[in-house]
């Protein structure tokens, strides 16, 4: 259902949490594929950065949408900014303990008394949610850097990664040893989807005060969106070519690799792309209550799944992705 | 009183230094008139320059009062009664000679053909004409004080306050500078009241010559020339001029024997 | 004494009326406190904050004078040596830019890389990479800016080169690296915080501000904030101090005081 | 002030300044690039340790940590990225121009306010007395932590974003030019003072013919290091306002993929480098035109041995 | 040839400048025995102090030669023979009084309490007692000039180069320092260069004068001052000082009498 009365667009912004690569291909398809303009739509995309926190772009109306994992969100709710989770894009998490295989390091335990990296910002949670889960001793933390380097250089034992995109830069380096590109056979890595302390990732907040006056715009968002991770699942390698587009200096390969690891995250949604997963959720809530991250329950009022499940009922094909498998994508040295 | 062109009654100046204060003067009552050329001698360090920027409110007394036509010397220096020749040159030295000289009409708000014509005008009477354009490190040190010297007298104030102004000039240029002074003086009736430590340059000059005697700066005698105006170059000659010259240096003496 | 404490009365009220401003700002306007804290939510929060913004501000701080230290030194030796070899000045000069127009963005993952993100030269290094330039920039004028009349003072003595880089040009350009230290002061904290931003030690003043700042939690951001201005300021007043100190001989500082 | 003898008289041959430039820079290009394949080397060769001792390196010296320089050289020649057919550098020089708006105009705005708080801060005695530590403290506040914040009200006043860069930018160049001028403006001598006080001249004549003229020896440093500053306000400010164009981005992309793509990253610090010079060598262009011969830097004459 | 202290072979020298070059010396020759007391004297700009930076190496003649005592300037003043009273005192305005003083004796290493005991003596000499802790610019124009004396002096060079060294001072204080450095001189054979504008100054203290003609600087003429020495307060009163007064005068008036 479009807007009919003669292309006067909505504009909105959607910020995301970094800088354009395939983990938003999806809204860069919409865009490009004209889905936001069917709705009626004008979305402008906001590139995000280290220092930006897409909670509070949106709780200050910067930005109508923004995009934001679960935990940390919820943590910003627990300060005052006043977000709803109206669509859960990602499925189950893509983050990853990836160590050096002759370190041995194979499950939680191993960490006691090893130099763990991680990135802060609330993208720790669940690693410190293991650390507690499995009572492991005497881990000391440090910040890495959003580069693999700390790890390269056996600064530290084990470092965060996510699936789509660290896990693939490590092997996009070279091994100076051998002269050829790292192999998965020199990592050993812990999916935290596998250590029980995965907590939901990429979803779609708006702010409550906001939604209350504009459910018809956050529904037709949804729908668009969701046609265009659809879109990409079909046609990851459109998508990725949009996505080389919006960001001109991003490696080929990488994005490849990124766009069907991303999809691996969303596909299959079993109850349709953004519906929420209740089962998901009582973990997440239940690691970061245990956890202290958040202090108790939100409740349910934290997200909705009434508008998403509205859009899915407008959209015509396959919203589940059941069928979607994973392809093999081979790297090239520096991602290109 | 308001006949006087600068009053200062029981003025005292002390300076505040890491080492110790300096008390620079002591107690100086003096009234210049109107229209009078007064000369300040003394030893050096004895406070002549203190006390000119004392008049031309650059500096503000620790006691005693100054005034000027009946003003404060503020009112006087905001009513541009000064030129002020600083012992040294202080010429500005991102400005050419010419650009210097005009300074003052500038600020006074001359127009420029008017400045340049001046300033021209001005840089011949101190004979440096064709250096106009030079910058003043390309000068030697007298030429630099005449330079300050056009400078003062380019914009005819009121009241000069010259501080040795010839003293780094040969006899033939200082002797000439003097009759230009004296001259100007005849045709403008500017007061001026100026520090040397030539005594027949302070004879031949002066209405008054003013003797200061050390630390504490006081002022020990004023002797009154009594030479026929206007001022010639005979007057050198005259046995008036050498008694006058005698009584200064002797003033000046008698204070040294006593210490 | 009394007319010290005089001295800092513009300063304390300007603070007083700002730090109102700012509070009667943020309770009229209900501004909420994640675009900005009132003052009193901030100073509230420095109860808990401060086991663990303290140490972190420290080691910020030790981090930030480690390279201002390194940088100003760094950067009076490369003016020396430009200002004694006009050579080296005019193909120094341009790396110099080179490398301090490098934002520190960038630099912080290359240090990281060379010296290891642990390492607390990482920082040290981006910090003195900062302040080098405004440190030598300015030093570079001041050495040359000697008089030509004590050149040919000192000329006359036959002084060496060395000796007049320590008894003419050194003394000569106070003037300029007083400024230049004020400049590389607040810079150094910038430099500091910027690079942690970009991981090690977690107990950093940049660490802690991306932390909190990730959970919403502004207060403490800004308690952060303020404990980094306090340290800058302190800086700021120990270089002035020291300044009126060995600097009272000139005409700015004389100037200054009245 | 430079002693005509010193170009004379049996003194070494001398190079016109254009060329010396030139050669000198040439000679210290090379020399670092010598140093920087040799310490590669030498650390390659003996696994990281000073030769014959067990001591490390301080810099490491892998193909991340330093690239081999005609690698660097290289990836600026080829595509950004595969398939794409514009060359590193030329994307790189598009990001640049971009930047180079905001940074300008912050550049002459942060200029501008510095310059300016200075005069207002050496007329009144008692506002820079009251203002002054919180001139400091505004450059201790961390600038990444509160671009985001100037990017969000910027965006609630309506300005255009690289406006709000430039901002950003103006920010960190307003201080080294209030502080050089600060100095600067109360730098003439003494005795220039009493001059003009004689003359009555109002605040505004002495500042315009005594103090400014004396303070431009302070003012040109002051705005060198303001237009390196103003690039790097500029990149930060860009990370917060959510660009796809402009240096930061390409800067920020290259650093996250730094570990398996180092030689792009030094590459773009080449070039966001080369425009802080490039931004500098106008700032020296305008220094010569203003300052007369003489009072440019003087050089040490060959008098001492 | 080696038994001069200072021979200068037909020097010239010219400046270039925005404004045209100023050919300030023209084929000068002369020489300067060893331990004379030579004096230069001649109108304002007529190139006295360049004459001095020539000898003293801080300027290169354009043409000619200038010997020191067999060897080139410069290589005398690398052996530092050299002592030099500027035309203006050049006070470097870090350093208190009594640090300005010692910094030659720093320079060439003398130990500390050696230099302040000198610093200590030289000050006392030039009556400046109790300013060592003061900052050049908390002292008269006068006492700044005698700082810089003490400073030349302080070190005992064998060749002083003095540019109006007493210019700033007043008739008494002059008339002592004319009496210390003749003192000094006798005592340790220095040969002196001194530029002045006062005639009885020059012909008082020189052994020659030599008169100096305007732009293009000539030497005029070389005056023997045939005064026996040592010079005490009567020389002033004997004829023959006047005689040599007059004669000074008299060739400085002649070329004056040509322009
Ligand atoms: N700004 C100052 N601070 C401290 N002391 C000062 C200052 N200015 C002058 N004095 C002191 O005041 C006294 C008088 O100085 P002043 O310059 O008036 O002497 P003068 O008569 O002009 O001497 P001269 O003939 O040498 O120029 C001196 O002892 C000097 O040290
Ligand atoms: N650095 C320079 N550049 C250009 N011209 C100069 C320079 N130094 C001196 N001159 C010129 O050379 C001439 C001689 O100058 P010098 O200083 O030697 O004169 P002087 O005899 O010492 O005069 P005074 O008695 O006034 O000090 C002057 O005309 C002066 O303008
Ligand atoms: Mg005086
Ligand atoms: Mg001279």
């Amino acid at each position: 259902g479009g807007d009919d009365d003669g292309g006067e667009l909505t504009p909105v912004n959607l910020q995301l949490q970094w800088f354009a690569q395939a983990q938003f291909a999806g809204y860069y398809a919409a865009v490009d594929q004209g889905f936001y303009e069917d709705e009626g739509l004008d979305v402008t995309i906001l590139e995000g950065a280290v220092e930006i926190v897409p909670q509070q772009v949106v709780a200050s109306g910067q930005a109508e949408f923004g995009l934001a994992w679960v935990p940390k969100a919820l943590v910003s709710n627990e300060e005052g900014a006043g977000l709803v989770n109206i669509g859960q894009v990602f499925q189950r998490s893509g983050t990853l303990m990836v160590s050096w295989a002759d370190s041995g390091i194979t499950k939680p335990e191993d960490w006691a008394d090893k130099t763990v990296g991680n990135w802060g910002f609330g993208n720790e949670f669940e690693l410190t949610a293991a650390i507690e889960k499995f009572g492991v001793q005497n881990v000391n933390l440090v910040a890495q850097n959003f580069d693999m380097e700390a790890l390269l250089n056996r600064e530290v034992d084990a470092a965060e990664a996510m699936i789509y995109n660290e896990y693939a830069q490590v092997l996009e380096a070279t091994n100076e040893a051998t002269g050829s590109l790292y192999q998965p056979s020199d990592l050993n890595v812990i999916d935290f989807n596998d250590v029980g302390t995965a907590m939901l990732q990429d979803s779609i907040w708006v702010s409550e005060e906001w939604l209350a006056s504009n459910e018809d715009v956050a529904e037709k968002f949804l729908k668009a969106s969701f046609r265009g991770w659809m879109y990409c699942r079909d046609n990851p390698d459109e998508c990725v070519e949009i996505v080389l587009e919006a960001g001109p200096t991003l490696g080929t390969s990488h994005q490849t690799w990124q766009m069907n690891e991303i999809n691996g995250l969303i596909w299959p949604s079993p109850n349709g792309i953004g519906v929420m997963d209740q089962a998901l959720w009582d973990q997440t809530i239940e690691v970061a209550t245990s956890q202290g991250v958040i202090s108790a329950d939100p409740g349910s009022g934290a997200f909705r799944t009434d508008l998403a499940e509205k859009a899915l009922a407008d959209i015509d094909g396959d919203t589940t992705g059941s069928s979607w498998t994973r392809v093999e994508v081979t790297l090239n040295p520096g991602g290109e | 009183m308001t006949d006087f062109a600068v009053s200062l009654a029981a003025v005292s100046m002390i300076f505040e230094t890491a080492g110790g204060s300096v008390h620079a003067l002591d107690d100086i009552t003096i009234d210049v008139r109107d229209g009078e050329f007064i000369s300040l001698i003394g030893p050096s360090g004895c406070g002549k320059s203190t006390m000119l920027r004392l008049v031309g409110d650059l500096l503000v007394p620790t006691e005693g009062n100054v005034a000027v036509r009946g003003k404060t010397a503020r009112q006087a220096r905001l009513d541009r009664e000064y030129g002020m020749v600083f012992q040294s040159s202080t010429l500005l030295e991102w400005r050419k000679v010419a650009a210097n000289v005009e300074l003052p009409l500038e600020i006074m708000g001359v127009p420029p053909e008017q400045r340049a014509s001046r300033a021209r005008e001005m840089l011949a009477l101190v004979d440096l004409t064709g250096f106009e354009d030079n910058y003043p490190w390309q000068l030697s040190g007298g030429m630099q004080q005449r330079v300050s010297i056009a400078r003062a007298l380019a914009f005819e104030p009121s009241i000069l306050l010259m501080d040795e102004p010839f003293g780094a000039l040969d006899e033939m240029t200082r002797e000439r500078m003097q009759m230009e002074v004296l001259q100007i003086q005849k045709q403008t009736g500017t007061t001026i009241i100026f520090v040397t430590h030539s005594i027949p340059e302070a004879a031949f000059l002066s209405d008054r010559v003013a003797v200061m005697s050390p630390r504490p700066g006081r002022i020990a005698e004023v002797i009154e020339i009594d030479l026929p105006k206007p001022r010639v170059f005979e007057t050198r000659e005259d046995p008036a001029f050498f008694a006058a010259v005698t009584k200064v240096r002797e003033s000046l003496r008698g204070f040294e024997a006593f210490e | 004494m009394i007319a010290r404490l005089r001295r800092w009365i513009p300063a304390i009220g300007v603070f007083v009326a700002f730090i109102a401003l700012w509070e009667a700002v943020v309770r009229v306007f209900d501004i909420q406190g994640f675009i900005l804290p009132a003052p009193t939510a901030i100073l509230a929060a420095f109860p808990g904050a401060w086991p663990e913004v303290w140490p972190a501000s420290i080691g910020t701080f030790l981090s930030a004078l480690g390279g201002l230290a390194l940088g100003t030194t760094l950067g009076i030796l490369a003016a020396a040596g430009a200002a004694r070899w006009p050579m080296v000045r005019d193909g120094a000069m341009p790396l110099a830019i080179t490398a301090n127009s490098t934002p520190i963005i960038v630099l912080a993952p290359v240090a990281n890389a060379w010296f290891g993100l642990l390492s607390p030269w990482s920082t040290i290094v981006v910090v003195a990479v900062l302040v080098f330039f405004p440190v030598m920039i300015n030093m570079v004028r001041g050495l040359l800016s000697t008089s030509a009349s004590e050149l040919e003072l000192m000329a006359s003595y036959a002084a060496n080169k060395r000796t007049l880089l320590w008894k003419l040009q050194l003394p000569g350009a106070m003037p300029y690296m007083f400024s230049a230290l004020k400049v590389a002061a607040a810079l150094s904290l910038i430099g500091a915080i910027v690079k942690e931003y970009f991981g090690g030690s977690q107990a950093r003043l940049g660490q802690y501000l991306t932390l909190k700042a990730g959970n919403f939690q502004f207060e403490e951001v800004w308690t952060a904030i303020l404990l980094a201005s306090a340290f800058g300021i302190g800086l700021y007043l120990l270089i002035t101090l020291v300044e009126r100190r060995y600097m009272g001989w000139h005409v700015s500082v004389r100037a200054a005081k009245v | 002030m430079v002693q005509p003898a010193a170009d004379n008289a049996g003194r070494p041959f001398q190079l016109p300044r254009r060329y010396r430039t030139i050669v000198s820079f040439s000679l210290i290009v090379i020399a670092l690039a010598v140093l920087w394949e040799s310490y590669k080397w030498m650390g390659q060769t003996t696994g990281g340790v000073w030769p014959g001792t067990s001591l490390g390196l301080p810099v490491r010296t892998n193909n991340r940590a330093m690239p081999h320089l005609w690698d660097i050289v290289a990836a600026l020649f080829r595509p950004a990225r595969r398939g794409g057919d514009e060359i590193l550098l030329v994307t790189l020089l598009e990001a640049a121009m971009f930047t180079f708006r905001s940074a300008f105009a912050g550049f002459l705005v942060g200029s501008t306010f510095g310059f300016g708080l200075a005069i207002w801060f050496i007329r009144s005695p008692l506002a820079e007395r009251g203002l002054m530590p919180y001139v400091v403290a505004s450059q201790t506040v961390p600038l990444i932590a509160i671009a985001p914040m100037v990017v969000i009200w910027g965006g609630q006043a309506g300005l255009p974003t690289w406006l709000a860069v430039a901002v950003i930018s103006s920010y960190l160049c307003f201080f080294p030019v209030a502080i050089n001028s600060l100095r600067g403006l109360r730098s003439p001598p003494a005795t220039a003072t009493e001059l003009m006080r004689s003359y009555a001249a109002t605040p505004h004549e002495v500042l315009t013919k005594l103090q400014i003229p004396a303070a431009l020896p302070f003012l040109f440093p002051a705005l060198k290091i303001a237009a390196t500053a103003s690039v790097i306000g500029a990149i930060i400010g860009e990370l917060p306002a959510g660009l796809s164009v402009g240096l930061g981005r390409a800067l920020l992309s290259f650093a996250s993929s730094f570990s398996s793509a180092p030689e792009k990253l030094f590459g773009a610090v080449l070039l966001s480098s080369l425009l802080g010079v490039l931004f500098v060598g106008l700032v020296a262009l305008a220094e010569r035109r203003l300052i007369p011969e003489n009072r440019r830097i003087a050089e040490i004459p060959e008098f001492a041995t």
